[in-house]
């Protein structure tokens, strides 16, 4: 096992017009991924995330910075010599083979006895229970099969150093989905693996990962853990996606009246203690283009808690969701989502007071996606 | 990385790919200069590779005469033979096209009883040695008096383009999605409809270049036509025998024949590169 | 009245896979007459010229069996085969290796490489003809200007076999090669990517991984080789009509010889049968373990 | 108003059965959601009703009309393909509008309403910037929902949605899901629609058919199922993390039904005693889901009527607004517990979980059926 540090790494690719029509996929990543952690790159489609991972696979090219293994460069070696394993998006199973001689074939390359392999295929194929398609071929598989046995794969190596992940359970449905995240976290944390892990779904990051790195449009958004992610968010980007039902985010503009200072959103005011005023004012923004937002689970419909700030909305639709609800409501046109643990007795059409806590509040430059935070 | 050893790789796969080019061109290029030049430069020992080009050879193919009046001619009518080859080949693409698409969306669409078998003595046609099909077209021909007439020759060579159409064109539609069609049937179209407004539109380039590839394996049967033909309907490719047959040197006029002949097979196959693969496979391969 | 209407249009519907095939159906069928005929009449001793037929049984097979010419003709048939499909399977596995390595101007080698595959055979094998003349032809030339000898090429009965075969090869090669580069294309990315990060040494990956997904092609070269050079007719009538003295006389041009220079219809007929049976029986063997490949590698 | 009933059908594609013997019926107007599973035969069950798969056995009912023999077109439904089925000749626009320029309908729609009606879809579906532009130049959301557009642009006898909503990013489907309810109800039209996410039926249904490999499991209103989930497969594929399940035993203790699993014995409700004793059934499964469970530190936690569990936390699992606590037994039950973010548990540390009597579900262990149903 070893640590992994991605160090000011780019990705670019050529244009078709030459140099100036270049793409960059992966813009300065920097990032550590320590021994027998869980790292998960979290972002949507087309973000990075995956070329990032190809990178430390080695798959491709590195365009500059560098990427340490085990405090190894390992920029000029072979994926071979990188002495890591994978499992891939599309499974990438051997089609001619069998199961048991695709999930073999890593350990006959390396001469492994057919004894010890039957043994190591047996431990890994009961972990993702796929005991009884050993005998089939790939084609025959459904996808959340298929996915299971590119699993198997990648743990079935025991030299590895780094295990890489590219969306692994992405295609199975919720139930299995559910269970394979926790087998995985499982397997991760008794045999010590290090893994890094692609994923675009913010629900698995959060709920596997030890350390997570937000990614978009190339760029590296914030890296913590799923607790700081959550509760810290660093930008608009991260607050938005991390988070089901998706943040609220209402936009404002900051006044002064006397001493106070106050985010405007409509009607309604927000007041603002002087230190954040005072932050948010050397930021490279006037006044108009502030977001607030709050999480549907921050609000509470009906009564304040604490030191709060209050609307006045309509419900325009209640859903019952089992064990919670969401209520839309209408704030002057805007519409905000509040997640209701039980089942909300809340009418369509009336009106309703809405609190959230101030600590709850997060304020962002709208220029820049910056989050403003003491 | 490995720089020396990538380079040395590079300097041996290049040789080869030259090596490759040759061995296709070559033989091309030769026969394309023996048909621009004069009967004196075509048989002079060494073989002249720079020399005064001319298109006498081909004027005295096309037109039959020769401009200088100086070279000795066959009466060959080639002209004539372009023109059935026209004839025979595009009557064999038409007729297997307008069999051929229904039967072809039948196939992909639809089970029926014995499809698949059917399906496969179609192909099996393909392997079929051509003279046991053509000796006895021949004699029947002779007897109901088809022989060396358009009619026997269009429906002899629809049997080569025609299982052929079929099985291109059914690999085509079965690229199309069939919820395509179910869309549309919801969408309120009849049959008719959907395979007007959704079917032939996609499947109008697969269509071209089955017609075109058949065109091209008509146009360059020779076994058929040399045998199914009579001087009036000769197609052009078994004519060029005629050049040959005589023990004369006509290795000029040989040579432009030659270049007309594939000309119009090398023209049309590049437009359709793109199915080539797929085409000359039957469907077996998807290139 | 609207229920009539469309349980009339489900008859319409339920027949319409047949309606839509008759057609081609009839038309192809005009194959199987002939065909039949060839059959029926291998048992007889049709003679064109004299125009009589009389059923002889197994007459034209037991003259066949005893017939020093047609073993002769088998024989020429099978090493026809067996070299054009050699040259053709290797040279065109080597084109399909280069042509994939993304050199400058591929698109370009590609179309061009394609070019011999259009070519009408028997146009080819005239083209050929001209450059292999034994006295004026440019390759005798091209090999002694390098202080190599000549060679007879069509013309020596020795060297007539080689000649044909690199004319079919000339011709072929490229679709060997054609559809080798197409299976290398479609070859899947990802395994090898895994392959790779497992750290499996490229021959290992190679033997193990690239020969089986590229068996449903080799064979299917394989099919379309060994069929086509099994029935070869237009090139080797073209280039020596079968000789000189027999070297190239394959089964198809000695078929062709007895029916329409010696009339001997029956007896032809007999030599077609043979040769169909062959090329039946092996192309339903490939055909067979083709699609076993398809189904190992896909799945359906 | 329009119902549609399904009596019997069976649909099979050679030995699979993709349908068996299902029959539901859905009410004029009603939104009825399938849900289950990929492969639970969820679009099979719609292809049948559009018809353009026809039925091994059995009767469709549209209107109360038998239409088995009927063409699809002559049955007047509306229908959104999972697969999206995209016509990929034709611009955005002419896709939408595609169903207007059908025969028996191109007269009624002058050019102008439907460029009219076009419009007012593509804004409502946020996709009137796209009109022009080709399918294979779009996005798989932007796609989905080019071809809901075509479903939503006419004014059928029935909608058939097939996951309409799968591949559209959080916020959106958060928005279009409630929307689409709207449209729905405004057009009052009859409505199937299928997806694999229990959220979102919640969210959208009338009432939920819940599949599993073709079968029918449950049919009714959230509530219904929600608070009686028929048999386990219904209570796994409502909730995540799924309900919990322990096994256990029925006994008599003075005159009283007690259930025994591993560490936990429990009193039957007196209806479901009453149940359990007409079956005679001496063998159930318990069933519990997560967010049901109540948890504390507290010795003498004893919140209602049923019985407590001790345990320790092994780990936790945030998600966002929730966390998961996994709790193991010295009895060696493990469970998950669903709780708020702010609820502060330890690894290791011991808890006690109260599971309420009105909150456990019963189920038949050789059936998987809950008493409740019986």
């Amino acid at each position: 096992m070893a640590e992994v540090r991605v160090e000011h790494v780019w990705k670019f690719y050529q244009g078709e017009k030459g140099a100036a029509q270049r793409v960059e996929a992966v813009k300065d990543a920097t990032f550590t991924c320590n021994d027998k952690e869980f790292l998960c790159l979290l972002g949507p489609s087309g973000c990075g995330k995956t070329s990032t991972l190809r990178m430390i696979a080695g798959l491709e090219t590195i365009s500059q910075g560098d990427i340490y293994i085990g405090g190894k460069r390992v920029n000029d070696l072979l994926p071979k010599d990188r002495m890591l394993a994978m499992s891939f998006e599309s499974y990438a199973l051997y089609p001619p083979m069998t199961i048991y001689e695709n999930i073999a074939f890593p350990l006959r390359a390396r001469n492994w006895s057919e004894e010890r392999i039957r043994e190591r295929i047996k431990e890994v194929s009961e972990l993702l229970e796929i005991q009884d398609i050993l005998s089939f071929r790939p084609a025959k598989l459904s996808g959340g099969e298929q996915q299971r046995v590119s699993l198997a794969r990648a743990l079935v190596r025991e030299d590895a150093q780094v295990t890489l992940m590219d969306e692994p359970i992405s295609h199975l449905d919720a139930q299995l989905k559910a269970r394979l995240r926790i087998d995985l976290k499982r397997v991760q944390r008794e045999w010590g693996l290090t893994v890094i892990y692609v994923t675009h779904d913010q629900l698995e990051a959060l709920s596997m990962a030890d350390k997570v790195v937000v990614m978009n449009l190339g760029e590296i958004q914030q890296v913590g853990t799923p607790e700081d992610l959550y509760q810290k968010p660093a930008n608009l980007f991260v607050a938005g996606f991390i988070g089901e039902p998706p943040m609220n985010f209402l936009p404002c503009s900051l006044m002064k009246d006397k001493d106070h200072f106050y985010l405007q959103f409509s009607q309604f005011r927000f007041e603002v203690n002087s230190d954040i005023a005072h932050m948010m004012s050397e930021e490279n923004n006037q006044k108009n283009n502030w977001v607030l937002g709050i999480r549907p689970a921050d609000i509470v419909i009906g009564s304040s808690v604490g030191e709060s700030y209050s609307l006045k909305a309509r419900v325009s639709s209640v859903e019952h969701l089992g064990e919670s609800s969401v209520v839309t409501v209408d704030v002057d046109g805007q519409q905000m989502l509040i997640e209701v643990p039980g089942l909300s007795s809340e009418k369509e059409g009336s009106s309703v007071s809405v609190y959230f806590g101030k600590e709850k509040a997060h304020i962002f430059n709208a220029l820049t996606g910056k989050v403003i935070r003491k | 990385m490995d720089g020396e050893r990538l380079t040395l790789g590079k300097v041996l796969s290049a040789v080869g790919l030259v090596i490759i080019m040759l061995w296709t061109i070559f033989p091309l290029y030769w026969v394309f200069n023996m048909s621009i030049q004069t009967p004196i430069d075509v048989i002079s020992y060494p073989p002249k590779f720079v020399f005064d080009p001319t298109l006498e050879n081909y004027s005295v193919v096309l037109l039959g005469k020769s401009w200088l009046g100086k070279y000795e001619t066959v009466q060959t009518d080639f002209p004539r033979y372009f023109l059935n080859s026209l004839i025979v080949c595009s009557g064999a693409v038409i007729l297997s096209m307008l069999v051929g698409v229904p039967a072809a969306y039948s196939l992909a669409r639809y089970n029926f009883r014995g499809k698949e078998n059917f399906a496969f003595t179609l192909l099996s046609f393909r392997f079929a040695p051509g003279l046991i099909v053509i000796i006895p077209l021949f004699v029947i021909f002779r007897r109901i008096g088809f022989y060396g007439t358009y009619y026997g020759m269009i429906f002899a060579y629809q049997l080569l383009t025609l299982p052929f159409s079929v099985w291109l064109m059914r690999g085509f539609f079965e690229d199309i999605p069939p919820e395509l069609e179910y869309a549309a049937r919801i969408d309120g179209y009849s049959w008719w409809g959907v395979f007007r407004k959704i079917d032939l539109p996609l499947i109008a380039p697969g269509i071209a270049a089955t017609g075109i590839l058949s065109f091209i394996f008509a146009w360059n049967e020779f076994l058929f036509g040399y045998i199914l033909s009579s001087d009036a309907t000769r197609p052009v490719t078994p004519s060029l025998m005629g050049f040959i047959s005589y023990e004369q040197v006509l290795w000029g006029q040989m040579a432009a024949a030659a270049i007309i002949t594939l000309l119009p097979s090398v023209i049309l196959a590049i437009f359709i590169q793109r199915y080539l693969v797929r085409g000359l496979t039957f469907g077996a391969v998807k290139g | 009245m609207s229920v009539e209407s469309r349980s009339r249009q489900s008859f319409w519907s339920k027949n319409i896979a047949w309606l839509l095939f008759m057609p081609a159906f009839i038309l192809t069928a005009g194959i199987l007459i002939p065909f039949g005929y060839s059959v029926v009449m291998s048992f007889t001793d049709f003679n064109l010229t004299a125009g009589t037929s009389n059923f002889i049984g197994f007459g034209n097979y037991i003259k066949l069996a005893k017939d020093p010419e047609f073993w002769n003709a088998l024989k020429v048939t099978i090493l026809f085969t067996i070299g054009a499909v050699a040259i053709e399977v290797g040279a065109g596995f080597a084109s399909a290796y280069l042509l994939n390595l993304g050199m400058r101007g591929q698109k370009i080698w590609r179309t061009l490489f394609l070019l011999p595959v259009m070519l009408p055979p028997a146009v080819a094998a005239i083209m050929w003809k001209l450059m292999m003349a034994p006295i004026q032809g440019v390759f005798n030339y091209l090999l002694q200007s390098v202080g190599l000898p000549g060679s007879q090429w069509l013309g020596g009965s020795s060297s007539a076999l080689f000649s044909v075969i690199l004319i079919d090869a000339y011709v072929f090669m490229p679709f060997a090669g054609m559809i080798f580069l197409a299976g290398v294309q479609n070859l899947p990315k990802e395994p090898y990517e895994a392959a790779a990060v497992d750290g499996v040494s490229s021959w290992f990956t190679f033997r193990r991984l690239t020969i089986p997904l590229l068996k449903p092609v080799i064979l299917i070269v394989l099919l379309f080789r060994i069929m086509d050079c099994l029935k070869q007719f237009d090139i080797i009538y073209a280039a020596t009509k079968g000789g000189p003295a027999s070297a190239t006389m394959t089964i198809s041009v000695q078929a062709y010889y007895h029916s329409f220079r010696w009339t001997n219809m029956g007896y032809a007929f007999a030599h077609l049968v043979i040769l169909w049976a062959i090329v039946y029986a092996l192309s339903y063997f490939l055909v067979g373990q083709w699609r076993k490949a398809v189904s190992e590698v896909h799945g359906y | 108003m329009v119902n549609v009933e399904l009596k019997n059908v069976v649909k099979k594609y050679g030995d699979l059965i993709a349908i068996n013997n299902l029959s539901f019926k859905v009410n004029s107007g009603e939104l009825m959601v399938l849900l289950g599973p990929p492969g639970a035969g969820k679009s099979s069950t719609l292809k049948t009703v559009a018809g353009v798969e026809e039925v091994t056995s059995g009767e469709i009912l549209i209107d109360n009309e038998l239409v088995n023999n009927f063409d699809p077109a002559d049955r007047d439904v509306a229908m959104a393909f999972e697969t999206y089925a995209l016509y990929p000749h034709l611009s955005v626009f002419e896709n939408i509008a595609f169903p207007l320029r059908a025969p028996k309908r191109s007269r009624l729609f002058s050019e102008e309403a439907v460029k009219e009606k076009v419009l007012e879809v593509a804004r409502f579906l946020e996709i009137d910037m796209l009109l022009e532009r080709k399918p294979k130049e779009l996005s798989g959301g932007q796609r989905q929902r080019v071809a809901l557009g075509r479903c939503l642009i006419r004014d059928p006898k029935v909608f058939l949605l097939d996951e309409p909503i799968a591949h559209l990013d959080a916020k959106l489907r958060y928005r279009l899901r409630q929307e689409l309810k709207k449209w729905q109800q405004r057009k009052g039209v009859t409505t199937l629609y299928t997806t694999t996410d229990y959220l979102e039926a919640f969210s959208v249904a009338d009432r939920i058919v819940i599949l599993n490999k073709g079968t029918l499991q449950q049919v009714g209103s959230w509530e219904e199922i929600y608070n009686h989930p028929a048999n386990t497969f219904v209570g796994m594929i409502v909730s995540d993390p799924p309900m919990n399940y322990f096994d256990g035993k029925l006994v008599m203790d003075g005159g009283k039904m007690l259930m025994r699993a591993k560490g936990i014995s429990f009193y039957l409700p007196s209806l479901t005693e009453e149940k359990a004793r007409q079956m005679n059934i001496s063998e159930v499964v318990l069933g519990i889901f997560p967010s049901k469970i109540l948890m504390s530190r507290d010795e003498n936690f004893m919140p209602g009527s049923g019985t407590i569990v001790d345990g320790v936390a092994k780990f936790t699992e945030l998600r966002g607004s929730r966390k998961i606590v996994f709790v193991q037994t010295p009895q060696d039950l493990s469970f998950t517990i669903q709780l708020p973010a702010e609820a502060k548990v330890q690894i290791g540390e011991k808890v006690r979980c109260f599971f309420g009597e009105d909150e456990v579900q019963i189920f038949d262990k050789q059936s998987k059926i809950n008493l409740f149903w019986v």
